[in-house]
């Protein structure tokens, strides 16, 4: 299973699912109309890396989490 | 080095403490930029999350980029609420000459605003109001749209 | 605000101070730039020599220019002899957002080393020699050769 | 009469001069052999405003200043 986390004012509990890379997860996200906006202004991380490419291979104990628009300072 | 406090930072002590630590380095430029909570829009305050492993990460980049220039960067910031008039970051530079302080100062603080993975909420009516206006996309956002 | 000091200055002390001044001024960063005496050449440490009429007219000139973008400036230095590892120099920007400030900072200190009226001297072998070698002729020098 | 003074790390002491204009303080001070660096790289002030022309009337008790070049912080 693949955890997924979703970070700071995302208010969606977290995930695990059985998919093996990016474009999986796209698919089952893009079915939760609260997820819309989120996507669309959300970066990724697997395994605390940002990613830029949905061709990332997922395996058995990833983890992925979602990281909205930030502001610090 | 990177600290993070529950609530604002004790700026006084922790400037002093930063130009302690490096008193003996032989730094010729020191400069902190301190960030503190402005009263607008009828803020009580502010809040943060914070996700701490990518800030890590991201903080240690910049470490080495800094270091490989020899120069020092350090950091702290808040978590969770920070009222109004107190501050929720620092962050500096020490470096042999002026110029490498000046320049990175500037460009630390700026990607910190762009990058840090630091989640900003208003404080009102003792409510927490996610800033969406005011935050950044990382970039690459929109991978999964 | 220009604070002379005769010897060495307290930074700690300064930057709480400052810190304190502005605290309920509502300005969103505060940038102060430490220049502290490096070891290098030698030297045991520096001494300056001020004159303070144009130094204060040319730092009533930056005030002014910098309040009319809402923001502060302060700037402390040292006459006198001030050793290794001591600082000489802090100059401060407060303002409302944070890009007035780096911008500041950095013109500020920029034109405070070429223009200030402010000599330097080596301390070595108990002598004070004229460090000719780093300082920058003022603007329009040379009228009268 | 107008005074003339050297600052920073220009050793030599005031100067009380009958002159009118900066035209005949530069003639005088040209004639000093030390002064000749000291000429090329200074600015000048007259009552602690800084100067860019020699057109500058002087008047009695008008205050001139040689300036070095500065090295403060």
């Amino acid at each position: 299973m693949v955890r997924v986390e979703f970070l700071g004012p995302i208010e969606k509990k977290p995930l695990e699912l059985d998919i093996s890379n990016l474009n999986e997860l796209a698919e089952i996200l893009q079915k939760d109309k609260e997820m819309q906006v989120w996507l669309e202004n959300s970066a990724v991380a697997v395994n605390d890396t940002l990613v830029s490419s949905r061709d990332v291979a997922l395996k058995e104990g990833d983890r992925v989490v979602l990281l909205p628009p930030v502001c610090g300072g | 080095m990177l600290y993070l406090y529950d609530g604002s930072l004790d700026v006084p002590t922790i400037l002093k403490e930063w130009y302690e630590q490096e008193a003996d380095s032989n730094y010729g430029a020191y400069i902190p930029f301190v960030g503190t909570v402005r009263s607008e829009d009828n803020i009580e305050g502010l809040s943060f999350d914070i996700y701490e492993p990518i800030l890590r990460s991201w903080f240690e980049a910049w470490q080495q980029r800094i270091r490989a220039k020899g120069a020092v960067i350090k950091m702290a910031h808040s978590r969770g609420d920070v009222m109004l008039h107190e501050s929720s970051y620092i962050a500096a530079v020490f470096s042999p000459k002026r110029r490498v302080a000046l320049e990175f100062i500037d460009e630390f603080v700026e990607d910190f605003k762009a990058s840090a993975p630091i989640w900003k909420y208003d404080l009102k009516n003792g409510k927490r109001i996610y800033a969406l206006d005011r935050s950044t996309a990382i970039k690459g956002s929109g991978l999964l749209s």
